[in-house]
């Protein structure tokens, strides 16, 4: 169905399902509990996170799951899409279509130019290439091409691009939400749906990322089967070999730059419609390094892994970043007096203001012991289960 | 449907008697409600203290958190009380804000305009927080006060001191209680006339963002009205620790006076590298060279060590005022955590108590109410002397200190001496100054 | 005139004449070998013919276009493939995808933009790749992954990657070096059948003269950078000046 | 002129800082094969060891004195350092004074202990792992290091001075016939370049005359060949690391008093770190260095007004720029041999 086999099918149908329901899913707790307080996702910010920075990973593993070809730059693109949204936002107006439009255009054009560059060479040259021209474009971005005072201000610099009533805003009517929309839907509008003590939030925005992830995800299954994934994966196992049979690597792989470019640049023009505000740190290379993170934490060149993998690390980066030793205290409030104490100050150093320390902690463990992320975690602790099950190969190889 | 934002605190409250007890699901729409967002229902209401705790700025964040964890200690009666009894209104009884008990949940801004606006939605929309305050940087506060603005809720900037925040950048629904660049400015020009004369040669030195574009010019326009001439102004990036290639140049340039325009460990690497370079001893057209860092923190003087000494800056508050308020905020951080608060500290403390009084005042939580409470609000007792709200920008106007790093210390808080307070009337400026043109404040917003 | 003509070329590195003056024609349809003691030059020949290397001067001429400046990729679709010396395959991919990937460069040439084609659908490739691995006796281990196969297995699979573009010329660089002597002899069989039954050329670099002398038709010998003798196989084995350049060596 | 020698000077310090650091991984990478993402912060963690000595010597006990009191109001208390009570107030002044170079030696034997632990426990395992996952968990190493010096020291600098005679400047414009002052240049400055000066010549004297040093050159030049003849690498990798995270500690511990460490310095570093040994040429040695000091000068240059006026932000961009156009023109570097790294 939807040209693709039953086997990823069924993946599409589970993610879509996710989707769907991730709202209910992720508000497990009843309102107004400490556990609600603390491990209840399902609010429209975070969500929109998990399925935008879904699409971002999602792109990314196209280029470095398949091409093996490590880009220390990525966020850029994502930078160069928001800055387009804005812009959309602040000329015509607040409708997002041609916001994502030119987010997506313009993050492919800087990708070409990037990966035209870059790609002359391979390995870690690649990776130092690709975080100095986005370093580059950064520091342009954060000063020099910011400055309000300056005739060129593209930018904003530190505070970040946004919209001013005084924009010229020429296609905004009247009937307008003064807030991005589709079609007068705002992206902020929600439905509340209170079910006993739990209250769901369906959010506007959050299905509009959602229903984008979908289609992104759709489309890396499409590339991944297709024969140009297949050459793409070519390229990570043995360039040598390709070009002696006779296939042009360059153009594949400037194609899955470009490809992983523009949905980092949707990713981008989606995070400016979820909030108008464009700020340079999301072009950092330590941005990059996050994406990277996302991916790894996944599991590289798989297919659902970008969705886990930046769904795992939204999740605990801002679980962890709230928790502070007064939350502490009233979780361990059963145990013994001194030991309570203990017990805090031994998780204090990595709550709070030590989330960093935690996910670079889980992050090298995850790079020593479980090199293929959460999907060679999920597939180890399916095959204790499965043990007994003969092993049919299928005529296709999986790629999970 | 409605543009508005709506949260689950406030959906809750009308649906609690629809939905709540009843097996069948409810559904709302953001229509069916009227109000304003994350009205509290229960017995208690949410603040967010949005501070960095992670990257340059964390110390700073870490202080404000302390000075947050008083505020509200002291609001719902715990604690010495610090500066309720000092305060000049007298709404604030240890009961906590109109009588609910006062809670509170932090983020984690990273100094970056996105992760701050992230957590502080994430506090509105998840933990139903009526009111945002914190940050370290002029950047994260006007990002958090743009979203507070859209979301409808009240946000308290914490130290920002961009001329931008309550300028081209300011919002109906935020207030600073923070100085800013112009007011440095302003205090400082005359102490500077008095002590280096108005025949001087200034070579800036500046952060090459936002904050540093602001004060530069703040800082040269005052010093050129008493007679200084700029030699150079010149941006460094940043991101540079060090700053030798951009001092060397200063040396034989034929300025006399190098104005630090840098803030945290920009200021402090600069500073470093200028005593390093033998600046501060240097003679030049006759007179000796100084230096000045216009905006200084305590917390940042103390990375600077000894070369702090002697060098002029201004500053928002500091510990060793002698009135009876910043004695009694003093004495109850002290006795609490160790060691006096940093202005940091202060401004953040007193933007709670402020906003605490405000609801009571207005008898609601809701942003326009709070706001309109606020608004050419005057008030004493908070360690500034008398301070007005202004409604045009929501700009505090209070006293201003001149300060100079202390050649003596007693201690290792003991790093700055007061040489001047600056009274209000002479740092005050019209709403329509051009420095703080071009911004609209809007019209408050509630939210929901 | 054969269909790869060597003329004059010439490559020096730094100091070292690698090649002086190489001439060489291999005729269509049969199977030249280059022998030569270690350091003669083989594979900095091999390098001039499949454009990694640039000679100095001369030309190569193939099929009367000169290869000369391509890239290794164009002088492939030329035509010409070549198999290295330790198997080169896609070792993180099935055996079957591996040679789908030939089938592609095949049909579709040096690029093309299919990523939303299914590959389960290429029917023409999926029967063309599965021809090709009967051909080389590995259908069975198509599901396998091809890291995980035998060094001779690896060799076929390389050689079988080749043939499925139906090259006019293949190269081989020294193909069962490394190998044990049963490898050898199956490797030396599929060569055999596959100069019996294909109308194609083959240049082989090698080292053993067992293999040498089982296959050439034409042998030529490299010493120095500089070739000595052409000649039959039956005309080099006696050969005064073969003997000189491998001295002491046995085989001979 | 005088600024043009000036920002040479600058240019030369900074380099002499790039050069150290670019020279142990360089090492690491030319022996070992690795590539160490978590070398900057082997340099933060060598400019704590100097803050923390500085710490240590200022231990003190505390007694009351009634007739003082402090910020609150009560009775001040007095601290006296251990230090001071146990050598007595000149010579823990003396101490004190010279903390930063005595942190060197402490220093030494934390570094080596540092680099040891780290091979052993953790790079050792990713010798056979591709290049892109030993960026990755060194990367991650990177973090989890640069975090835990921030939670024990916070995220403000931290001051450390020289020794008084080191403060201050030197008159060097006088000896080039300048006029006075014209070409003052602080004297720790100028002892940090000799110092690396002297670390470098080490390095390179130890590679050059001792049979281990010779082994490890070897190894850079052809690893298997190395590896056949017997030589217990395992040991060796792990001296070479540890040696390489002493340089990069060596060069913290000193570049303290230049400008106070933070805990994050680590990360702008090794990006920089990274272009000079991409500039140099990789697994290039006199390259590393080399490259290390024509950086600093060039980023010294770029930052010069009369560079900025005609391209503002320059000095924001010129290292990328720099390691953009030596990959591109020339991916082996400077000094580089071909092929390095290249696939």
């Amino acid at each position: 169905m939807l040209g693709l086999e039953k086997k990823d099918f069924t993946l599409l149908l589970i993610v879509t399902v996710m989707v769907i329901f991730a709202p209910f899913v992720l508000n497990p707790f009843p309102e107004g509990t400490a556990m609600a307080q603390m491990f209840n996702a399902g609010y429209p910010d975070l969500m929109q996170r998990f399925a935008i920075f879904g699409i971002l990973v999602i792109g990314f593993n196209i280029l470095f799951g398949l091409t093996g070809y490590l880009s220390f730059g990525h966020a850029a693109f994502l930078g160069a899409g928001s800055y387009a949204a804005v812009w959309m936002f602040k000329l015509l107006g607040y409708d997002i279509i041609p916001a994502i439009l030119l987010s997506i255009a313009v993050s492919g054009l800087f990708s070409l130019a990037v990966g035209y560059v870059s790609l002359r060479r391979s390995g870690i040259y690649f990776s130092i290439l690709t975080l100095a021209l986005a370093q580059m474009m950064f520091n342009m971005a954060y000063s020099v091409l910011g400055n309000p005072s300056s005739s060129y201000n593209l930018t904003n610099g530190e505070t970040g691009l946004q919209v001013y009533n005084s924009d010229p805003q020429v296609l905004l009517s009247a009937t307008d939400p003064n807030f991005p929309h589709l079609f007068g839907l705002s992206m902020r509008s929600e439905t509340h749906l209170l079910v006993g003590n739990w209250d769901f939030t369906l959010n506007a925005g959050y299905y509009l990322s959602g229903l984008f992830l979908l289609l992104a995800f759709y489309i890396s299954i499409r590339i991944f089967r297709s024969p140009f994934g297949l050459m793409l994966r070519a390229v990570k196992s043995n360039q040598q070999r390709l070009n002696y049979t006779g296939l042009n690597t360059r153009p594949y792989t400037l194609m899955a730059f470009v490809i992983s470019g523009m949905y980092a640049g949707l990713a981008g023009g989606l995070l400016a419609c979820m909030d108008p505000l464009a700020g340079a740190e999301r072009m950092h290379w330590t941005a990059s390094g996050e994406i990277v993170i996302m991916s790894i934490l996944g599991g590289i060149g798989t297919l659902i892994g970008p969705i886990l993998g930046a769904g795992f690390n939204e999740y605990f980066k801002n679980i962890l970043s709230k928790i502070n030793d007064s939350i502490l205290h009233e979780w361990l409030s059963f145990l013994p007096d001194g030991f309570e104490d203990i017990m805090v100050t031994l998780i204090h150093p990595f709550v709070g203001k030590g989330w960093h320390l935690t996910l670079g902690l889980l992050f090298m463990m995850v790079i020593i012991f479980l090199p293929g992320g959460l999907v060679e975690g999920g597939q180890r602790i399916g095959k204790l289960f499965r043990r007994k099950k003969a092993d049919t190969p299928s005529d296709e190889t999986p790629v999970e | 449907m409605s543009k508005s934002i709506l949260t689950r605190r406030n959906v809750l409250q009308t649906g609690a008697a629809a939905g709540a007890g009843l097996a069948l699901p409810t559904i709302l729409t953001a229509g069916s409600h009227s109000g304003y967002t994350n009205a509290p229902t229960g017995s208690t209401v949410t603040l967010g203290f949005n501070v960095p705790q992670t990257g340059a700025y964390a110390d700073e964040g870490a202080d404000e958190l302390r000075a947050y964890m008083l505020a509200v200690e002291h609001l719902n009666g715990e604690g010495d009380g610090g500066m309720l009894s000092t305060f000049s209104s007298k709404t604030l009884e240890g009961n906590g804000i109109l009588g609910k008990k006062v809670e509170y949940v932090t983020g984690d801004t990273q100094t970056k305009s996105d992760a701050a606006r992230a957590s502080a939605k994430s506090m509105i929309e998840k933990d139903g927080a009526v009111m945002i305050t914190g940050g370290s940087s002029s950047g994260v506060a006007i990002a958090v006060q743009g979203l507070c603005q859209e979301a409808g809720v009240i946000f308290m900037a914490g130290l920002t001191h961009s001329n931008d925040t309550t300028g081209k950048d300011k919002k109906a629904n935020g207030f600073r209680h923070f100085f800013n660049g112009y007011m440095s400015a302003a205090a400082l020009a005359p102490v500077l006339q008095a002590r280096y004369g108005s025949d001087r040669n200034a070579y800036h030195l500046t952060a090459d963002y936002t904050w540093g574009w602001t004060q530069e010019e703040s800082i040269a326009a005052a010093t050129e009205a008493m007679g200084w001439n700029t030699v150079n102004k010149v941006r460094t990036p940043l991101k540079a620790t060090d700053f030798s290639s951009y001092i060397a140049p200063v040396l034989n340039s034929g300025a006399d006076i190098l104005v630090l325009n840098h803030y945290g460990g920009n200021m402090v690497n600069s500073l470093t590298n200028a005593v390093q370079f033998g600046l501060r001893d240097k003679v030049v057209n006759n007179k000796n060279f100084e230096i000045i860092v216009p905006l200084y923190s305590r917390l940042m003087a103390k990375g600077a060590g000894a070369n702090v000494k002697g060098i002029f800056g201004s500053t928002n508050w500091h510990w060793s005022l002698q009135d009876e308020g910043s004695k009694a905020f003093v004495k109850s951080f002290g006795t609490k955590y160790g060691f006096p608060p940093s202005q940091a500290a202060h401004t953040v403390y007193c933007q709670t108590l402020l906003y605490a009084d405000a609801c009571n005042r207005a008898g609601t939580f809701n942003p326009c109410g709070v706001g309109e409470a606020l608004e050419g609000f005057e008030f004493d007792g908070l360690g500034n002397g008398k301070t007005l709200y202004r409604a045009d920008d929501h700009q505090c106007f209070k006293d201003v200190l001149v300060v100079k790093g202390k050649e003596n210390p007693t201690s290792e808080f003991d790093l700055l001496e007061i040489v001047e307070v600056t009274p209000m009337e002479q740092v005050k400026y019209a709403p329509d100054h051009p420095m703080f043109a071009g911004g609209d404040l809007g019209a408050c917003n509630p939210g929901a | 005139m054969g269909i790869l003509e060597v003329k004059g070329v010439n490559k020096r590195f730094g100091g070292l004449q690698a090649l002086g003056d190489v001439n060489l024609s291999v005729q269509e349809q049969t199977v030249h070998a280059i022998i030569g003691p270690n350091g003669a030059g083989k594979s900095t020949l091999l390098n001039c013919l499949v454009g990694k290397l640039i000679p100095d001067t001369g030309s190569v001429m193939f099929d009367g276009q000169s290869v000369l400046g391509r890239t290794p990729y164009e002088i492939n679709q030329m035509g010409i493939s070549r198999v290295f010396q330790t198997p080169e395959i896609f070792g993180d991919l099935t055996v079957m995808e591996n040679m789908m990937i030939p089938c592609f460069a095949k049909r579709d040439g040096s690029f093309s933009m299919t990523a939303f084609a299914a590959v389960r659908n290429q029917k023409d490739i999926i029967e063309h790749a599965m021809h090709a691995l009967e051909d080389m006796n590995m259908a069975d281990k198509r599901h396998m992954h091809s890291a995980s196969l035998s060094r001779g297995d690896k060799r076929r699979l390389e050689i079988g990657m080749c043939l499925a573009q139906e090259p006019r010329l293949l190269l081989l660089d020294e193909p069962t070096a490394g190998m044990a002597r049963a490898d050898t002899n199956n490797t030396i069989d599929l060569l055999k059948q596959i100069r019996d039954t294909r109308d194609i050329t083959i240049a082989i670099i090698e080292h053993d003269m067992h293999v040498v002398f089982s296959l050439a038709e034409r042998i030529t010998v490299l010493a120095q950078g500089t070739p000595l003798v052409e000649e039959t196989p039956e005309n080099i084995k006696g050969h005064p000046k073969v003997r000189e350049a491998y001295l002491g060596e046995a085989q001979v | 002129m005088d600024a043009i020698i000036l920002q040479i000077l600058n240019g030369l310090d900074k380099g002499s800082a790039y050069a150290l650091i670019a020279l142990g991984l360089t090492l690491i990478f030319g022996t070992l094969g690795v590539v160490n993402f978590a070398h900057g912060a082997l340099f933060v963690i060598g400019a704590f060891c100097a803050v923390t000595l500085n710490r240590i010597f200022s231990i003190s006990f505390e007694t009351t004195d009634p007739t003082k009191v402090d910020f609150l109001g009560n009775p001040a208390t007095i601290k006296t350092t251990y230090l001071e009570h146990w050598f007595g107030a000149g010579p823990a002044a003396w101490m004190t004074d010279w903390s930063v170079p005595l942190a060197i030696l402490m220093a030494i034997p934390v570094m080596l202990l540092v680099g040891v632990i780290m091979e052993r426990g953790l790079i050792k395992h990713f010798y056979k792992r591709p290049h892109a996952d030993q960026i990755l968990v060194t990367f991650g190493l990177a973090i989890v290091l640069q975090e835990i010096i921030k939670f024990f020291y916070g995220a403000n600098p931290i001051q450390t001075a020289p020794p008084d005679v080191f403060i201050g400047t030197m008159d060097l414009g006088v000896w080039l016939g300048f006029e006075a002052n014209a070409i003052a240049y602080p004297y720790w400055r100028m002892v940090y370049f000799l110092f690396s000066t002297v670390i470098i010549g080490g390095v390179f004297a130890f590679l050059q005359f001792t049979t281990f040093g010779m082994v490890v050159r070897a190894g850079m030049a052809d690893r298997e060949t190395v590896g056949l003849l017997g030589i217990d690498i395992d040991k060796r990798f792990t001296i070479t690391f540890a040696i390489a995270a002493t340089v990069a500690g060596l060069a913290g511990v000193m570049y303290t008093p230049i400008t106070p460490p933070t805990y994050d310095i680590g990360v702008e570093l090794l990006v920089l770190s990274f272009v000079v040994v991409v500039v140099g040429g990789m697994g290039s040695l006199p390259g590393a260095v080399l490259a290390g000091f024509l950086l600093g000068i060039v980023e010294s240059f770029a930052s010069m007004n009369e560079v900025k006026n005609i391209l503002p932000g320059i000095d924001q961009i010129i290292v990328y720029l720099m390691a953009i156009i030596v990959i591109l023109v020339r991916p082996r570097g400077l000094m580089g041999r071909k092929g390095v790294m290249e696939d």
